[in-house]
């Protein structure tokens, strides 16, 4: 029963963290059809700014609870720059070319942001362990857990609250889903396609941000951070379906415990274990799990 | 204060190309030197940049002739050596690719460096095919030098087993009640052999302590350890072994700390010394640390000239006190010289290995034998201590410090690390 | 099959290549060698990606056959040359053949992601075994031929260029039969292929299976040419964006192109690491983003329009 | 009230239209015949603006409109209904209808919607349906509402009667024929226009990207 809900919790965690990060990557697949490899550096910058910008104010004596602002700060300044900066700088210019090329483009993309992390902050690991230190510990079944840890839970179940509000409830959603269904009939509706693509990059940019943001403080934070976690918000997205908030929300869960799940029953499987069940899904389901709904042919 | 670093290695490489270019004659007035070390990747800050920090602080030291004595001779065997810094990340094969090019294309004179054990270990049987004369300074797997006789590459300092061997030493006589232990290792080499050791030792020494069936052996550079954390908690274990180092270490400690990890358990920290100075009051109290060796922490208040004098230099320099790998690769940059001192500058790769082949030597904390797999791999002393935050001082300091001799914790000379714990450590000299 | 002009320039340059690897200093033939064990696979990409396919997995093969010579190696003590080459090949080349009949129903995106899918899997398995060496690796000893232990790297270079000649024949062959001309026209529409009388399956199927087997034999080649297998190196996703980097850098006009895209990319590497231990990758990347923007028929575009002329296509 | 003067268009280097010259005053209906692939989905798209065209000029009134994007040629009042309709699948026949009504910011959009459902009475029968219910031909209707809701000066329809029951292309026939009563301008590529003969004022026939006949 201990190790039941260990298990569980540390799953939730880890899917709370995989869940903010794919929802970003999602969204933009989902209107955009651009699976964006530089993802994986939003999350990196995020991390980054975070860290550097909570240690600054430290230094200088503010207070901790400062921290959370900044996290959400960084995710937005980062998102805003850098998704406006690509989207408008190189994206837009491609958005009538092959699919994979833009996957591809996007790698060069990935390569070339990492190193610009390299030369931004240097190689040292940066460390902003505050708003951790802030919120103290738990004991919950048995074992401590620190409650920054579980507060990335409740950020998670915020975002998707969030997005399905946004999709569901506002005109804004309405737009967008016919964006997502079809590009060529928003367009033909009258939707401002160029604008809603520059803004989903954005919201995309900040979800991707928000993920490294908010997991700063937990780890120590060096180069290299993004390669990890953009394969496996791939295979969380491909899991759950391509473009489907719903699927991203179901596919990390479904990663996130199994994994929790290999590493207290069997180690060895831990990395496997994710990417065998992304085989699986593509095989089975290509779709995903949560694939949309498609109209009738006749 | 890294770019300004940058900016120097890419103008070095431009100049020592040129002096490459211009010929050199019989006896050389200057050789270059490849250091790689991680200059990128969660490693670098922890790890890489004050090993980096080390080998050019002695290598500018010694072309100036400001070694203390008895290295107060000016430069490697009367020549200037340039330092060419070489990124050591990207992983074994990348290594061996840049190895080769280092040795063939940029026709370097000496490579002196390596931190990860999964680089030594490639590199190895290519610096013997190269035929090319390389100390390793830090990494830490036993097989190089058990594996195969090597004829060109050495280390200067002593392996995993020594570290693991005199951890669990320690251990036995700090916590004689020990129940249970577990771990959580990188999953290459370095990883898995000092576990092997750690747990094949204790089995000897306490055999009444039980090894957990789940040990971690997360991916290198993970970075993420709560699901290990909570693992582990949950583990009847009381005691956790770690050969963690660089960022994945720092990452480790701040998690298990934040979840009281070391409240409910020992940890020992097989390369924990290099956390000591950068983590500062963040480091859990009560740590078993260890530093590799007789470096960094351990070692500071040594009043040796020649530790004072490194202790000194790298704080005026570099703002912080050395930590392990700054001694380390200082340590292997003083053996290249003893090498070039010896054979002259102008020797041949035969010759500078036939030079260090098994000799002794004062190193800057301690005293080194090249006296195993055949006078190539180092043999030295290996300590451990228990962290404790100095509140006065605002730092962090060690207590209990206890160090073990060469010889107690290595395997004689001609026999596998694995074999001779396994048999009982017979001919340890404790 | 050798009367078409770049049959005849694959021949001469192959020939020219060897007799001049054995004046040039070393470091310039460890660039070739590894150049051209590169080349290999990226010449079964480029078959792919004629017919609108990108795979961005294909390290698992070029893994399985690196790895296939390692395990030969450690376990069997195997060390010729060919039977490594050969077991790289078939390794990889059958594990293409079983999973095309997967793979042949996929196009675009879920291609892309379901062979970066099995790659990983592969990944994940191999860094967490210690008995296959995780993230270490192996070290691979020198290749023999024909028992004999060669004192320099020259025969092997000479083997892989050879091989690299025959493979570029026999691709630049199979792409003008039938079956290997029904690239473009599986690109634009499946369905008017279909009513033609042809499979597409079975179409791609072949085309899979020769790229599996190509990559296969790239990584055993290259795991020779090292010396060295881990699994960052040889199976991680971004081995396979490299691989596809690389196509794209070389361009798919001719089965010339992934030699020279793979030498050009051996040489940029080698230099901006030299130059910028910090920032390689920021060149590496900043070239591809210029390459996929002003040179969509990569290197080869650029030869094509130098010289005026186009080279057989 | 829209000139398309020598239209060049090219999908992936492949030249699709060449030279195409039309021209639709207001309120008349114009038929595009041409049998399959000769090019009138690209042509109705390059009006609609969806992609972009190589050469030629398209005149609206006096304004050049070629380089406008296509979401403002809705926002003029250009309706476009694709053959296969497309309509958004997790939302209801009339969320679909009134998409452009958020995009665009209709302001009476009421009235038009019952102008709409007068005109086609079946759209207000399944209002509440969702699109993934409908049947082809009943989703097509909803397609031509949706394009009506914004097509206030040019409708753009393709295959209106193509692919659907008999009695609904009737149907449709019948529809088409109100708004010209109601003095829509209407551009109708058909293959085959059986059912749209009556409505049409002038045809042009289009073979392999060029007009052949008018």
């Amino acid at each position: 029963m201990e190790t039941f809900l260990t298990i569980l919790l540390d799953g939730l965690q880890f899917s709370s963290y995989l869940f903010i990060v794919s929802a970003g990557l999602t969204i933009i697949f989902g209107v955009m059809k651009i699976l964006n490899v530089a993802h994986g550096s939003f999350y990196a910058w995020g991390a980054y700014t975070a860290a550097f910008f909570i240690g600054k104010f430290s230094d200088m004596g503010m207070p901790d609870a400062m921290g959370f602002l900044i996290i959400i700060a960084a995710a937005i300044v980062v998102g805003l720059i850098l998704g406006f900066v690509i989207e408008q700088g190189i994206l837009k210019y491609m958005y009538h070319r092959d699919e994979v090329l833009i996957v591809l483009a996007t790698f060069g993309l990935f390569l070339v942001l990492e190193d610009i992390i390299l030369i931004a902050f240097g190689t040292d690991p940066y460390f902003a362990y505050q708003p951790m230190a802030l919120l103290d510990s738990v004991e919950l079944g048995g074992i401590i857990r620190d409650v920054y840890g579980l507060t990335l839970i409740a950020v998670a179940a915020l975002v998707a609250l969030g997005c399905w509000y946004l999709l569901n409830k506002t005109k804004w959603g309405t737009l967008l889903k016919a964006v997502i269904y079809d590009r060529e009939m928003g367009i033909s509706m009258g939707i401002n396609v160029p604008l809603v693509y520059t803004l989903t990059f954005i919201g995309g940019a900040i979800l991707g941000g928000l993920g490294g943001a908010y997991i700063a403080p937990t780890i120590s934070v060096a180069p290299g951070l993004g390669t990890e976690v953009i394969v496996l918000s791939f295979a969380v997205v491909v899991v759950g379906g391509m473009g489907s908030i719903a699927g991203a929300a179901i596919g990390s869960i479904i990663i996130g415990i199994l994994r929790a799940l290999a590493v207290h029953e069997l180690p060895q499987v831990e990395l496997f274990v994710v990417f065998a069940v992304m085989a699986v899904v593509l095989v089975f389901r290509p779709e995903g799990l949560f694939a949309p709904a498609k109209p009738r042919k006749i | 204060m890294k770019h300004n670093y940058l900016a120097r290695a890419v103008g070095l490489a431009a100049i020592s190309a040129m002096t490459l270019g211009a010929g050199s004659a019989l006896a050389k007035d200057a050789i270059t030197i490849a250091v790689p070390s991680f200059l990128t990747g969660g490693a670098a800050g922890p790890f890489g940049i004050p090993a980096m920090n080390g080998a050019k602080m002695v290598a500018d030291a010694i072309n100036a002739g400001k070694l203390p004595a008895p290295y107060d001779s000016k430069g490697f065997g009367g020549a200037t050596a340039t330092i060419e810094a070489i990124d050591e990340g990207g992983g074994a094969t990348k290594q061996v690719a840049e190895y080769r090019n280092l040795v063939e294309k940029r026709g370097v004179d000496a490579v002196v460096g390596y931190i990860s054990s999964g680089n030594c270990q490639a590199l190895a049987p290519i610096a013997e095919e190269l035929k090319q004369f390389t100390i390793f300074a830090t990494c830490g797997t036993p097989r190089i030098f058990e594996e195969a006789p090597r004829k060109y590459v050495f280390r200067t300092m002593g392996h995993a087993t020594a570290d693991n061997v005199a951890a669990a030493m320690y251990v036995k006589e700090k916590y004689p009640d020990l129940k249970g232990y577990t771990g959580i290792n990188q999953n290459y080499a370095w990883g898995q052999d000092s576990w092997r050791d750690f747990d094949l030792t204790l089995k000897q020494i306490m055999p009444n302590s039980m090894a957990s069936d789940k040990t971690q052996f997360p991916k290198i550079f993970a970075g993420q350890y709560g699901s290990e954390i909570s693992a582990m908690s949950l583990d009847k274990a009381d005691l956790i072994h770690t050969s963690f180092w660089g960022g994945d270490l720092e990452a480790f400690i701040f998690q298990g700390n934040a979840r009281g990890l070391f409240k409910k358990k020992i940890g020992v920290f097989t390369v924990g010394g290099t956390a000591a100075y950068r983590l500062g009051k963040k480091l859990p109290d009560g740590l078993v640390l260890g530093a590799r060796g007789p470096y960094g922490i351990l070692v500071r208040d040594r009043d040796s000239a020649l530790n004072q004098w490194f202790v000194n230099t790298y704080k005026n320099l570099y703002g912080t006190y050395p930590s392990g790998p700054a001694y380390q690769y200082g340590q292997a940059i003083l053996a290249a010289k003893i090498a070039y001192d010896k054979a002259g500058s102008d020797a041949s790769d035969e010759a500078l290995g036939d030079a260090l082949r098994g000799i002794t030597f004062e190193s800057f904390s301690t005293t080194v034998e090249m006296s195993l797999g055949g006078g190539h791999q180092a043999v030295t002393e290996n300590g451990y201590g228990i962290t404790k935050y100095d509140d006065e001082n605002g730092e962090n300091v060690v207590t209990d410090v206890k160090f073990y001799p060469g010889s107690c914790i290595m395997p004689p000379e001609g026999v596998n690390s694995v074999d001779w714990i396994k048999g009982g450590m017979k001919g340890a000299k404790c | 099959m050798l009367e078409d002009k770049t049959s005849k320039f694959v021949l001469f340059g192959g020939v020219l290549i060897i007799l001049a690897g054995a004046f040039a200093p070393n470091w310039i033939v460890n660039q070739f060698m590894f150049g051209f064990s590169r080349a290999l696979a990226i010449v079964g990409l480029m078959v792919l990606w004629r017919t609108g396919l990108v795979s961005f997995g294909h390290a698992f093969y070029f893994g399985l056959g690196a790895y296939a010579v390692a395990i030969l190696d450690i376990q069997l003590g195997v060390t010729d040359v060919f039977l490594r080459l050969l077991a790289g090949a078939l390794v990889a080349g059958l594990a293409g053949f079983l999973l095309g009949f997967i793979l042949r129903n996929y196009r675009d995106i879920f291609f892309a992601m379901l062979n970066t899918a099995i790659s990983m899997v592969l990944f994940g398995i191999v860094v967490k075994t210690e008995s296959l060496g995780s993230t270490d690796g192996f070290a691979i000893s020198m290749s023999t031929i024909f028992g004999l232990a060669p004192e320099t790297k020259y025969p092997l270079f000479v083997i892989i260029t050879s091989v690299g000649v025959i493979a570029a024949l026999l691709v630049n062959y199979y792409l003008k039969t039938t079956y290997g001309r029904l690239t473009t026209a599986i690109r634009d529409n499946e369905i008017r292929v279909e009513y033609l009388g042809f499979s597409v399956a079975h179409a791609i199927h072949l085309k899979y299976t020769i790229s599996t087997i190509l990559a296969g034999g790239a990584g055993a080649l290259m795991a020779m040419s090292l010396g060295q297998v881990d699994p960052e190196s040889m199976i991680n996703w971004t081995v396979s964006g490299e691989l596809v980097f690389v196509t794209i850098l070389s361009g798919p006009g001719n089965v010339i192109a992934p030699f020279i895209g793979s030498l050009v990319f051996e040489v940029l590497r080698t230099y901006a690491f030299e130059l910028a231990p910090q920032a390689w990758q920021l060149i590496m990347g900043a070239t591809f983003l210029t390459i996929i923007f002003f040179l969509p028929g990569g290197i080869w575009s650029l030869l094509e329009k130098l010289g005026g002329r186009k080279n057989g296509k | 009230m829209l000139v398309v003067k020598s239209l060049d268009v090219d999908i992936n280097g492949t030249p699709i239209l060449r030279d195409i010259g039309l021209t639709i005053d207001n309120g008349e209906i114009i038929g595009l015949i041409g049998r399959n692939g000769a090019g009138k989905t690209t042509f109705l798209r390059s009006v609609m603006g969806l992609i972009p065209v190589n050469a030629g000029s398209v005149l609206h009134g006096r304004d050049e409109i070629n380089k406008l994007p296509g979401y403002k040629r809705a926002h003029m009042g250009f309706g476009y209904m694709p053959e296969d309709r497309r309509l958004v699948p997790e939302m209801t026949a009339e969320q679909n209808i009134l998409v452009p009504v958020w995009s665009t910011g209709i302001e009476d959009f009421q009235s038009r919607l019952q102008w709409i459902y007068k005109i086609i009475p079946e759209c207000q029968k399944f209002r509440e349906t969702p699109a993934t219910s409908l049947s082809g031909g009943q989703q097509k209707l909803v397609a031509l509402a949706r394009a009506l809701m914004v097509g206030k000066n040019l409708l753009l329809l393709d295959e209106p009667t193509e692919g659907i029951a008999p009695v609904l292309a009737l149907r449709m026939g019948e529809i088409l024929a109100s708004l010209k009563a109601e003095g829509v301008s209407i551009i109708i590529a058909e293959s085959n226009d059986a059912h749209v003969a009556d409505v049409i004022d002038r045809t042009y026939v289009i073979e392999r990207g060029s007009i052949v006949s008018d």
